[in-house]
């Protein structure tokens, strides 16, 4: 074998540190290395036709490259490689820079370090196979879970891309939080009217199958083609019946329900269309709430159903469908303010979220737009607005920033001076976040036009005082205490991960943070990507996100869908476990261990032997340390390739 | 145990037509153990020993006559070895026939011939309560459990009849012989990190390599393919090093960790009569105090390091 | 060039590539600082451990090992490193015997994001192998050699 | 085995708040806690001395701990309580700085003798509410304070810091609510519960306690209370004594009577007000201890 040896300075971020050209001479040393250098940047136009070049003239058949760690350039080589001809596969990166240059400061030390993981490389190399991909069918479908703003955008984008969609929503009616929102920033547009036309196309599109009330039970499969099942819940209302006609509410008895989609400050029916926009418009039942279903009488709503559609008897139904992608879109929850004392710890009904106050304003809310305080219906004067409510906050555990609360905040007080011209808002802050565009322009508005007074500080505390709240907080820009006297206080509550998100994240097998958002592939190019092939991110699920953004990333992750689905076949990663069935002693130790069952027990000339299913294995390699005779080995990291990498440091 | 005897032979005459094979022991060239005796016809029946020199564990032939009916003679710790077998199905059970034994003791030959002197005119040997008698020339001669037998037979939980198809004997506790004797692994406890590295240099200095203590393991189920003499994958060097040699001692025993019964025939079979069982009996104590298991009790359960639990209640993980 | 010039010992890393390779890169990323002396080597998964690697790097003559993978529950594979904490645990009681101290071996969970810890992973892990010293090696010379050695007598056990 | 601490009364139980140190002994005893007092105790420095020098504040508050863990072994003691937030404050402040082994080596260096401040440090209420329970309390009622309606004021240092004072929620504690329910009193909802009344202000700057404390009793009575009652001497002071000082700068005619939570234990379970030293408060609670008094006699 002829390896080549190429040790990149990348600038002064490595050559820094690591005496480069030291490392190429010791390369050189090294057996079967033929051809060692230095380079300026490996991974540049100029670098990579150096290592054509010398693939060319020195009749090279591997590669090492020492620069940056694999998980960045790795793939960008192994196209080099094959520029110039050779297997992908023959090629070796040693990471010099993230492990070497950067963590260490003895140039010295530094060198030998550099110089002793080349050397781990080529002897890995040495014993590289050059692999070749497999290929399979795939499923020309995608499952979009999560049917809110951004879910919604990639299921139209990938319906009109010619994919079968399949949309899975929690709630009764796709829209999300959006739904919900009165107003939209910066434009002050209204919400409904213009998600409502999207959420009709959904409605309408012939490639999307909607899945409203329904959670995805459980996932198997890889990229291409998962099988997921979908738990379609109870609605005890037969969609396929049901015209939405909303008799059924009407006449329902029970009309004290906390309503879900109002944020629980107004009431419904048991059994109800949660808002008039809803997709699918279909009824269904609270069990809850229903009077038949907890006390077995009543059935008012199945007397008057022109169309009978009510099933009192329904039961959970599971569906399974293949798709070759999933989306996730979940979006995320409200923080849960009563973890803060200070302001009330949720036993003052005048403080309330955001997102009640947005049904306050909203004219499909509970007060029809009027802007009435819970306690008793009044109209308030004075309105507080508490930011960074669960967010910006340690102890809470909540350090991040929403991002989007300064916005909706300057709006809700904008909104505010419209509904109410004599009202007075005031805005405690930390600081103004408005980095979008036309965003900074509307909060300068909010203050400047409609006389919202921002302070920018902290409250301390929220007492009751004469019927009023009093609000005290610190003035920090005055350096000085202030109380406000308000009516009303809204709490610019900050998003957390949806529930469930994690479960959901080890269904699909995703990883996601501490604070349950799942983790896209790479923080700045790999954005709607997940470590899955195959799963893809939308929206809020991947960290909080206002509406724009949502939307952008919906597209985002179908066109990712759209172009993974554009081909007939896949190609499988040829880096799986293979059994050896000469090695192969039947005993099974493989496929007890195997966390994705990819490996199965056949029979070979009258004995048993394991087998590699290889579009199933994901290349974990827990099969390859289970396997005593070390038949079963995982490609391009078998035990003698992690051997000579371990002798090539100590022996 | 001669009225065992009689049972046994009853109970495998009668089985006998309808199996291919039954394993018992036989007198062997060695006056201080008995021999594998393979019975395919009746007439071999008359052939089976059974006394406290029936110290080899068959089970392990058990793998290599899949496919076949046979049936084979067990003492309560080569019960442990046939339900690992079974766990791990490397034999069908409705292929194998146990025929159970009231077993008193066995005899660690190597112990006893040092004490002996020398293996000849033994003729026989008898466990009675707290001493082990052999007549040699007709003449008896008594030890302590402790000099003679092996360590295993310390804290013997017995045979549990009921995984055998057949049992000869009384049922029951076997003999408690009181503390056994100072293990290897106690012994090289007490020492420190250097010592016990150079311990095991200058002891596998001595081995020879032929691979005794892994053909006579009933676990070692590998055989012609063990990674021992394998170049792909290449785990050790065939240079003659006492590196390479504790090596493959190393991979012996974390292929048999959560399986290893502790039967005790590798050691047995070592030619040099290193003690090779020493890193199995440290894995075993480790498994059985983090994964509460123990090898060879239940047929139904999943070796440990087959399986896991996503919370580990006995591991501690390091905080750093 | 030996690894033992100056004051280095040989410590060999077994990580991970999805969380702790990853994090070893985000500690690169943040530039915190961390003694020169590991070497890590990059794997899929903790689940492709075998344990022997470790043993094979100790008779080799490393002085410390290090492997860390995935948080539990955090798995790119979902459940390899439930097999390597089980392989790993077990191991811990096999190193003591042939001589290796077990301060020498550590296995953690280091995640993508954790760079921080990952940098105090690797100087504790340093600071306690240097201070077990460097590991005693075995002779060399074969079998044959060492029995020819007047200091040492085989006993049989 | 009964509960036996180290018992520090600090300066205001000899004096200003006598009604307070009385009471609680007194209420100790009754739920079998065994007091030891700690022979030879200093002040703790109180506010001034950790304003000026932490090292004074250190030695004064770390003197007294020497004594307590002096004669934690032969005695049994389970730890040091305090009924006075602030000293509790000041003792647990010190017994925290102490793990700085420079700053330790500095005040053992001023005392002259080695320090172990390991005992645990707790107010008698944090005791009487987490370790005995408030049914212990409960127990012990023979005159429940029916028709009493108050509101509980903890002042804002005997949960906070809550990361040095670990008792209770630091925003909204409840543990005097629900010792005085358990006594038979109604209490009511009190915003104003740990906010500031001034504290040693009072000396200097007599119109901040004037709109703090004044700002209490405003909420006290808006929420409908008869009473407050309270666990900190400074606060009861401010609250009871400074009254007329708060009615003419404020222009109010506020007669609450503040109680300290002792007493009213004490009263609940039969001590009567002699004992409980109920003449010792400033503002009067002749009327409502009548009207309670006519209220049990109604029920009788």
């Amino acid at each position: 074998m002829n390896i080549g040896v190429f040790v990149c300075h990348c600038g002064s971020n490595i050559a820094g540190t690591v005496d480069t050209e030291a490392v190429a001479k010791a390369a050189l040393e090294y057996r079967e290395v033929v051809f060692a250098t230095d380079a300026m940047y490996a991974c540049s136009e100029p670098g990579q036709a150096g290592i054509v070049e010398a693939i060319g003239t020195y009749a090279l058949d591997g590669v090492v490259v020492a620069s940056c760690t694999p998980r960045m350039h790795e793939a960008t080589f192994r196209r080099t490689l094959e520029r110039a001809g050779l297997n992908r596969y023959m090629f070796e990166m040693a990471n010099i820079r993230e492990h070497v240059s950067w963590v260490g400061k003895d140039k010295a030390a530094n060198t030998r370090k550099a110089a002793e993981l080349v050397h781990m490389a080529v002897e890995k190399l040495r014993r590289n196979e050059r692999l070749q991909a497999g290929e399979f069918d795939i499923a020309k479908r995608v499952m979009v879970i999560g049917g809110g703003v951004a879910g919604i955008q990639a299921a139209l984008d990938c319906a009109d891309g010619g994919l079968e969609v399949v949309l899975v929503e929690r709630e009764p009616s796709i829209g999300g939080k959006m739904s919900k929102l009165d107003k939209t920033f910066p434009t002050v547009d209204c919400s409904s009217c213009i998600l409502g036309p999207k959420m009709v196309d959904v409605a309408q599109h012939p490639n999307i199958t909607l899945y409203a009330l329904s959670e995805v039970d459980s996932v198997d499969g890889f990229v291409g083609n998962f099988n997921v099942t979908v738990r379609r819940k109870a609605a005890y209302v037969d969609w396929d019946a049901c015209t939405g006609c909303g008799e059924c509410a009407a006449k329902c008895p029970s009309k004290k329900t906390p309503d879900r989609f109002n944020e629980f400050i107004g009431l419904t029916t048991a059994i109800n269309i949660p808002f008039p926009q809803a997709i699918p418009k279909k009824a269904s039942i609270n069990a809850n709430a229903c009077i038949k279903l907890t006390k077995g009488k009543c059935g008012a709503c199945a007397k008057v159903c022109p169309t009978g559609a009510i099933r009192f008897d329904q039961k959970d139904e599971l569906v399974t469908e293949k798709v070759g992608a999933i989306i996730a879109a979940t979006g995320y929850d409200l923080f849960d303010f009563t973890k803060y004392g200070e302001y009330g710890g949720g036993r003052y009904p005048d403080v309330i979220t955001a997102m009640q106050y947005e049904r306050l304003l909203s004219a499909s809310g509970p007060t029809e737009g009027h802007i009435r305080r819970p306690s008793d219906g009044a109209e308030p004067r004075d309105i507080v607005f508490i930011q960074c409510v669960g967010s910006r906050d340690k102890s809470i555990g909540r350090p991040y920033c929403t991002g989007f609360c300064c916005m909706y905040t300057a709006k809700q007080t904008i909104l505010t001076k419209d509904h109410m011209p004599d009202s007075q808002s005031y805005v405690f802050y930390m600081d103004i976040r408005s980095p979008g565009k036309n965003y900074d322009e509307f909060t300068r508005r909010a203050m400047e036009e409609y006389g919202a007074k921002y302070i920018r500080g902290r409250v301390s505390a929220i007492q009751p005082k004469n019927g009023r709240y009093l609000v005290k907080g610190a003035d920090t820009l005055l350096g000085r205490q202030v109380e406000i006297e308000a009516d009303l206080v809204v709490l610019a509550v900050g998003a957390e991960a949806a529930r469930g998100a994690g479960e959901l994240a080890e269904k699909l097998r995703i990883s996601y943070d501490p604070y349950g958002f799942f983790l896209e592939g790479h923080p700045k190019l790999k954005p709607v990507e997940t470590n899955t092939a195959g799963v893809y991110l939308a929206g809020s699920c991947q960290g909080p996100k206002d509406i724009p953004s949502s939307v952008a990333q919906g597209g985002a992750a179908a066109a990712k869908a759209l172009s993974l689905l554009s081909k007939d076949k896949l190609a499988s990663d040829p880096q799986v476990s293979g059994v050896k069935l000469a090695r192969c002693i039947g005993c099974g130790k493989c496929e007890s261990v195997c966390p994705f069952g990819a490996i199965e027990m056949i029979e070979f000339r009258g004995m048993p032997k394991a087998s590699i299913i290889e579009t199933v294995c994901q290349g974990c390699g827990v099969c390859t340390a289970a396997c005593p005779q070390g038949a079963a080995q995982l490609r391009h990291f078998t035990d003698n390739q992690i051997l000579a990498e371990v002798n090539a440091l100590c022996l | 145990m001669a009225s065992s005897l009689d049972e046994l032979k009853t109970a495998i005459r009668k089985a006998l037509p309808g199996l291919d094979v039954v394993i018992a022991w036989t007198a062997g060239p060695d006056a201080l153990s008995h021999a594998p005796l393979f019975i395919t016809e009746e007439a071999d029946v008359a052939r089976i020993e059974w006394d406290p020199r029936c110290s080899q564990n068959l089970a392990g032939y058990l793998p290599g006559l899949r496919g076949k009916k046979a049936g084979i003679v067990a003492k309560g710790c080569d019960v442990r070895s046939i339900v690992e077998l079974l766990q791990e199905k490397l034999i069908d059970r409705e292929d194998v026939v146990i025929f159970g034994l009231d077993c008193q003791g066995a005899v660690d030959a190597r112990s006893a011939r040092a004490a002996l002197g020398s293996s000849r005119g033994v003729r026989d040997v008898a466990i009675d309560g707290a001493s082990v008698c052999f007549s040699v020339n007709g003449e008896p001669r008594f030890f302590s459990p402790g000099e003679v037998l092996q360590s295993k037979c310390f804290g013997c939980a017995g045979a549990d009849a009921g995984l055998c198809d057949h049992f000869a004997g009384e049922r029951g506790l076997p003999p408690q012989f009181g503390n056994p004797p100072e293990s290897t692994l106690e012994r090289l406890e007490a020492m420190d990190m250097e010592e016990r590295l150079r311990f095991w240099e200058t002891q596998m200095s001595r081995c020879i390599r032929c691979y005794a203590c892994r053909s006579a393991c009933p676990l070692c189920v590998c055989q012609d393919h063990c990674a021992a003499q394998s170049r792909e994958p290449h785990w050790v060097d065939q240079t003659d090093h006492p590196r390479e040699k504790l090596m493959f001692q190393a991979i012996h025993a974390l292929h048999t960790a959560g399986r290893c019964t502790e039967c005790g025939e590798c050691e047995r079979a070592c030619p040099m009569g290193l003690p090779v069982m020493t890193l199995k009996r440290a894995l075993n104590r480790r498994i059985k105090d983090v994964f509460d298991y123990q090898a060879g009790i239940d047929p139904n359960q999943t070796p440990p390091l087959f399986e896991f639990r996503e919370v580990e209640t006995n591991i501690k993980e390091r905080e750093w | 060039m030996s690894v033992t010039e100056g004051k280095e010992l040989r410590i060999i890393g077994f990580l991970c590539n999805w969380c702790s390779y990853a994090g070893a890169d985000t500690a690169g990323v943040g530039r915190f600082a961390q003694p020169t002396d590991l070497r890590i080597v990059r794997l899929p998964c903790t689940g492709r451990i075998n344990p022997l690697f470790i043993v094979r790097a100790f008779m080799n003559g490393a002085d410390g090992v290090l492997v860390s993978g995935c948080h539990p529950r955090d798995c790119h594979y979902s459940e390899g490193n439930f097999y390597a904490r089980r392989r790993l645990e077990t191991l811990k009681a096999l190193l003591p015997v042939i001589g290796v101290d077990p301060g020498r071996f550590e296995y953690t969970w280091v995640s993508a994001s954790e760079g921080q810890r990952w940098r105090s992973v690797v100087a504790s892990f340093t600071e306690q192998v240097h201070a077990l010293g460097s590991m005693p090696r075995f002779m060399s010379g074969t079998s044959l050699d060492l029995c020819l050695r007047p200091a040492v007598q085989p006993r049989v056990f | 085995m009964s509960p036996r601490y180290a018992y520090y009364p600090g300066c205001s139980g000899l004096g200003s708040s006598l009604e307070y140190d009385t009471s609680t002994r007194a209420m100790c005893e009754s739920l079998g806690v065994e007091l030891v007092d700690i022979p030879d105790w200093n002040c703790c420095g109180s506010t001034p001395a950790h304003a000026v020098d932490h090292l004074l504040s250190a030695c004064l508050a770390g003197r007294n701990l020497e004594i307590a863990d002096g004669m934690a072994e032969e005695r049994k003691l389970d730890g040091i309580i305090t009924p006075c937030p602030s000293c509790l404050k000041n003792l647990k402040t010190t017994q925290r700085s102490l793990s700085d082994p420079e700053f330790r080596r500095k005040v053992e260096q001023v005392l002259g003798k080695p320090l172990r401040a390991g005992l645990p440090i707790k107010s008698v209420l944090q005791v009487v509410v987490e370790d005995l329970g408030v049914e212990a309390l409960g127990r012990l009622v023979k005159t429940p304070l029916a028709g009493m309606r108050v509101v509980p004021y903890y002042g804002c240092i005997m949960v906070r810091p809550p990361r040095l004072m670990r008792f209770d929620d630091p925003e909204n504690p409840m543990a005097l609510d629900n010792l005085l329910r358990e006594l038979g009193a109604e209490v009511l909802p009190f915003a104003l519960k740990t906010d500031c009344c001034g504290a040693a202000l009072g000396t200097v700057r007599k119109d901040v306690v004037a709109r703090l404390s004044g700002r209490i009793l405003d909420a006290a009575v808006e929420a409908g209370a008869d009473a407050i009652v309270t666990a900190c001497p400074l606060c009861q002071m401010n609250l009871d004594m400074r009254r007329p000082q708060i009615n003419r700068a404020n222009r109010s005619r506020h007669n609450l009577p503040v109680f300290y939570y002792s007493q009213l234990a004490g009263l609940a379970s039969g001590q009567g007000e002699a004992a409980t030293m109920m003449d010792k408060l400033c503002v009067s609670p002749r009327l409502l201890l009548n009207s309670l008094a006519q209220h049990t006699g109604e029920r009788a």
